[in-house]
């Protein structure tokens, strides 16, 4: 049986994550958020079980959809919840809103809107890692998140090519939800093969597609140490996974018709939040329901209660000194 | 205090027989609708073409139309597209390819600047690329730097490309059917605030010659100059100045490039003073350019310089957050106090524009 | 044993290639080319054996590096030369150079000089030609070559997605000299495996290692036949070769160092050219030689007697009316 | 009639003591010698560094020295390449990334202008991207369309990018010891024709400091403004003049962006003439924003505006053919002539400036 306390773990962030975006879309409304947001409810597995095994000093880099891995690496909630608001104690003082968390102290490297953008400025980061390690004797790594549709950019792929070239101590993540926006992974792809596809590179693949965050987990375990000891350099992993709600906005979208429904009920079926639910003592579970309610209640109140930034802050940070 | 209506008529002047109110989105619509029908030639693709939001509407039901020849989506690589694009147009094809956002052009520029731009000089005229890049400016809404930038000088400074920005519904699909007979690269900006504004637009075809600037309301005081919706932020601006007895002749350049200089300066002539009002950043701008030919025609004809200003984005990246925003863009309010400022003197602060109704900024719930 | 015919019409267009390029190494430093070359002599089998068997209205698109494809693709020699010399007669009027060879009327795409560009072009003129079957029920089929090196821009991949997605009339070649300037494939390429990686595209593939002129013509008769009648979408051949001169310029540059004699060496022994030359009739082979020269001889006069361009020719065509 | 050795001494004076004569692209080379040395988290990589050519020399045995992780060439993929140059700056690293050509920059637009400019404002000063990204232009000798171009007012139009052009060994070896060391993108732009001229350089470590324009020789009668490679055409430009006793004061600014108006303006306040000659095109270009500034700053100040000028490329993609070629670019003689007529009036044709001796284009021998 899984170690309660990984499990009380797992279920706590991911139960963080989801009831947090949920909140989210429920106050999204009110126009307190006035940014866009592409919530990741139904995908937290795969913030969760990649970030778990994480150092707090290893990098994460992600997308505009970057609320789960941000609470997943231990991004600051306070400043995620006052940026998303606009507000001056955000974690990018209220300018850069929803799709471009950051959180360097905690290893979150700072999200991009541009699709594939941070696919290679993550490699770099590694390069970067991989040089400092030889100095330090340690080898922190670098995972970098991307959609399905993110490796359809070319820079993918000369990312790819480049780390293997140079063995980076960096992780590959391809979240595919088989969505970009709203059109199909049918309509984007040549085929499906895309780990074998990157094993031609020479370098190890994984490919998971049930979203077990356990499943994630291991692999990432596995993944970390070979690369950490040196006896790996870039890995590949494929999870599969469903966006429960539109791509952009608070709204569950399936009346839009566009997908499949029964595919959503097997997704939902799947839910490794309620999954790992049922597998806690009620007390336990209960103890952490109530802790993520109180958190988010008190991150919500910080963000409405700070002040927005002064007008003199648009001129601030233009150039670093 | 300026309603959407009375844009609209600011723009399109009372209801002309053989017109209809429509938005600015639909007019595309009709452009599209129009031209593929007419010309087997000219497909349309891009990311979320044949979606069912189908780019805030504007290809809606072509695809039931025309087929998915005609009217795809793509993978998500804008690099290679554009060159697809460019490589059909080269075939005799007219492609229309669609970009959700300005700032993802900067993924394509190689081919745009490289071969888009080139081709017909480079090969001597052998090879001509009638290609219509449709690119989508915002603001506001917390968009933030990567989804908010207007690149257009970037384009207006390569010698081969057209450039176009039109700011209301009967130039919106003029123009688009221009662009598509044009044989060569158009990028064609629509700013997503515009998109709902109604005009007049006739009932029959026509086109918007690409190169003509548009004189939206006569004025004697001073010439304002305004790119894209900042149209509508200049008209409010002439509102406002109205008030206290200025008037200002506003001009939509609706092409940017090749610029309309003529219609400009005749103006200028006039009123003895130009504010350019830029959708985008000053530096080496389209503020930059049209002032400097501004003064160069007047250096050329020996005329005595007039007074000369611009206002634009403020020279940083795009914040998200609301109150940094508002001082990010200019607005009805800061343009007439700027152009009252030129009228009357730097130190004339005695006056400022009443606060202004809603606007389509605040209408706009975001284009998420 | 191979038709004679073939093999004297392959043996024209190569030794062609051969001695003009030769011919311009020669009077490269009279600056009468004011205008950088990038020679193919060693490579000429792939030129050849790709082009033989393509109809005029076939497209081949090239690199900077696209003599020895114009000529064998059947571009006007006249106007090469003419162009490579600056003169308005050019094939582009003197404005191209070298490195941007066009002649539509023969189905040379136009040349460019920036690494992969063409290759994306290429996709969309095949896109082009495949809509156009439907109405004409004749499939056209573009041929898009590009190095080594190309292959390692994000929009060749990009490229291949796509034209495998829509199952378009092409034929990528990629021309794997090993080379790209002076540095070596082992410090770019993570691994050889470039066709196993284009077949996860669900693409046929073929490799050929020795550049054989019949086999890379035969693999391009089978490809043509397939994609003419439909049932095959997108093909991918590489070819391996070896560049004798140096990267742009005149000059062999084996003095440099930077690689190894012996494969040179190797190579030379496999010249397709020679090994042409052996298969003719003395008289054939002889009579095809003097007619070589004198070809060459004829557009050399008449690059250098054609007049430049006029001052007013700076500014015709930077837009179409 | 302008020898090479006298443009030397009008770009760096008499030697100074402590100085020797060395050539542009061994100043460069001296510098990242010196900062690599200096500080272990800068690097170079880019296509080509580590060859036997070393980028025209300027890399030269550097990775014998410094070891395969701090110099090392890369696959043929400038947009990730550009990425990776950012990934490690944020992580602390100096990266210097190298294009050959500028006009290759166009395949990673997005990487600098999305991500580069925009990361230390975007994430509120958390993250900073110290990054030089080395760009070579070029003139001449057939390159032709693509190989031809500078486009440095693309990156002076972006907020958080700063562009630097030097034109002499002290400016290339100062400036670019000032670029590794500052906290921001730097784009920085080196002309091939200028890799071979020599100059007087600091045998004891210094840097230029950014921002900073240069004035090169002093002239009551009018200001020449010129970029890179065109500094040496103005330079040439002045000499024709001063032979009708025209003194034309000549400037580099050196940095695009920031730019120093003031030293502009000084000289301009003087001489009541400003010519700017861009090494690029014209439209949105570098001249358009200096002539704008220029004129802005007068009006602020209530001065009298000069008179205002510009010469650059010719609106067209560049042709091969070297007839062409010559019309394509300003040079000394069609400097000196607008100077001429900026000061004569147009009407006066009287006078044409003596055919040059050679210069570095004719001695050049392609970069090839
Ligand atoms: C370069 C670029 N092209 C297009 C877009 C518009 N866009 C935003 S999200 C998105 C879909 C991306 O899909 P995927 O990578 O699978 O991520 P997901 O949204 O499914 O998490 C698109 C096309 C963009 N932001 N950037
Ligand atoms: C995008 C781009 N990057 C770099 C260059 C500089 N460059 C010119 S040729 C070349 C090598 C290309 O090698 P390959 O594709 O193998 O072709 P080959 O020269 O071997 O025929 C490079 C790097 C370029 N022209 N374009
Ligand atoms: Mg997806
Ligand atoms: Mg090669």
């Amino acid at each position: 049986m899984t170690d309660q306390i990984v499990v009380a773990r797992l279920y706590k962030t991911m139960l963080l994550i989801r009831q947090l975006e949920l909140r989210i879309a429920e106050i999204y409304h009110t126009d307190a958020i006035k940014s866009p947001v592409h919530l990741s409810v139904g995908q937290e597995s795969i913030a969760v079980g990649v970030c778990d095994p994480l150092e707090k000093d290893d990098i994460v880099s992600n997308t505009y959809r970057c609320h789960a891995t941000y609470i997943a690496k231990g991004g600051d909630l306070f400043g995620m919840m006052a940026e998303l608001y606009g507000k001056s104690t955000g974690c990018a003082g209220g300018k850069a809103g929803s799709m471009h968390l950051v959180d360097i102290k905690n290893g979150v490297m700072g999200a991009s809107a541009v699709v594939g953008t941070t696919i290679p400025v993550a490699t770099g980061y590694a390069l970067a890692m991989q040089n400092e390690a030889k100095m330090t004797g340690r080898q922190r790594v670098v995972v970098a998140l991307c959609g399905d549709g993110g490796t359809e950019e070319g820079c993918f792929y000369e990312s790819i090519n480049f780390a293997a070239l140079r063995k980076l101590p960096i992780i590959f993540i391809c979240e595919n939800n088989r969505l970009a926006i709203h059109t199909p992974l049918e309509k984007r792809w040549a085929t499906n093969q895309l780990c074998e596809r990157m094993s031609t590179f020479g370098i190890q693949t994984h490919k998971i597609d049930d979203a077990d965050v356990f499943k994630i987990r291991d692999t990432m375990i596995n993944a970390l140490a070979e690369i950490r000891h040196g006896t790996s350099g870039p890995i590949f992993i494929e999870c599969a996974t469903y966006r429960w709600l539109e791509h952009v906005g608070p709204l569950d979208d399936h009346y839009d018709d566009y997908r499949d429904k029964n595919t959503y009920q097997l997704w939902q079926d799947n839910d490794q939040i309620s999954r790992l639910a049922r597998m806690l003592d009620d007390q336990v579970r209960m103890e952490i329901e109530k802790e993520v309610t109180l958190t988010i209640a008190q991150i919500e109140k910080y963000a409405e209660e700070s002040p927005y930034p002064a007008a003199e802050e648009l001129y601030t940070h233009v150039y670093a000194s | 205090m300026f309603t959407q209506a009375e844009e609209i008529k600011a723009h399109a002047g009372p209801q002309k027989t053989g017109t209809r109110l429509i938005r600015y989105v639909d007019a595309l619509r009709e452009a599209f609708e129009e031209e593929m029908a007419r010309d087997p030639k000219v497909f349309l693709f891009g990311l979320d073409v044949d979606d069912h939001k189908g780019i805030q509407g504007s290809t809606v039901g072509l695809q039931e139309k025309f087929g998915k020849d005609r009217v795809f989506c793509t993978p998500l690589s804008e690099d290679a597209m554009t060159g697809v694009a460019i490589g059909a147009a080269i075939a005799g094809y007219r492609p229309i390819h669609v970009h959700i956002r300005m700032d993802f052009m900067l993924l394509c520029m190689n081919q745009l600047v490289n071969m888009a731009a080139k081709s017909h000089y480079m090969y001597n005229g052998q090879v001509k690329v009638p290609l219509v890049v449709r690119t989508m400016i915002g603001r506001s809404w917390g968009q933030g730097g990567q989804h908010s930038q207007a690149l257009h000088s970037m384009f207006m400074h390569v010698p081969g490309l057209k450039v176009v920005a039109p700011a209301n519904a009967h130039d919106a699909k003029g123009c688009m059917i221009a662009a598509i007979r044009d044989n060569n690269p158009v990028i064609f900006i629509e700013h997503r605030l515009l998109y709902s504004t109604e005009g007049y637009v006739p009932t029959q075809p026509y086109a918007v010659p690409l190169g003509k600037a548009r004189i939206l309301t006569e004025g004697s005081d001073i010439t304002i100059v305004a790119v894209s919706h900042m149209v509508m932020e200049a008209l409010r601006a002439k509102k406002h100045l109205e008030a206290i007895d200025i008037q200002a002749e506003v001009i939509d350049p609706v092409t940017l490039w090749p610029l309309d200089m003529d219609t400009i300066m005749a103006s200028v002539k006039k009123t003895g003073r130009l504010l350019m009002i830029d959708n985008a950043w000053l530096t080496c701008g389209a503020s930059s350019e049209i002032l400097t030919r501004a003064m160069e025609i007047c250096q050329e004809e020996a005329i005595s310089m007039p007074a000369l200003a611009r206002m634009g984005f403020a020279p940083t990246t795009c914040p998200t957050t609301r109150p940094l925003e508002n001082l990010f863009y200019p607005d009805g309010r800061t343009i007439a106090v700027k152009a009252y400022q030129m009228i009357k003197g730097k130190q004339a602060k005695g006056w400022e524009p009443p606060v202004s109704a809603k606007t389509e900024i605040d209408a706009f719930k975001g284009p998420f």
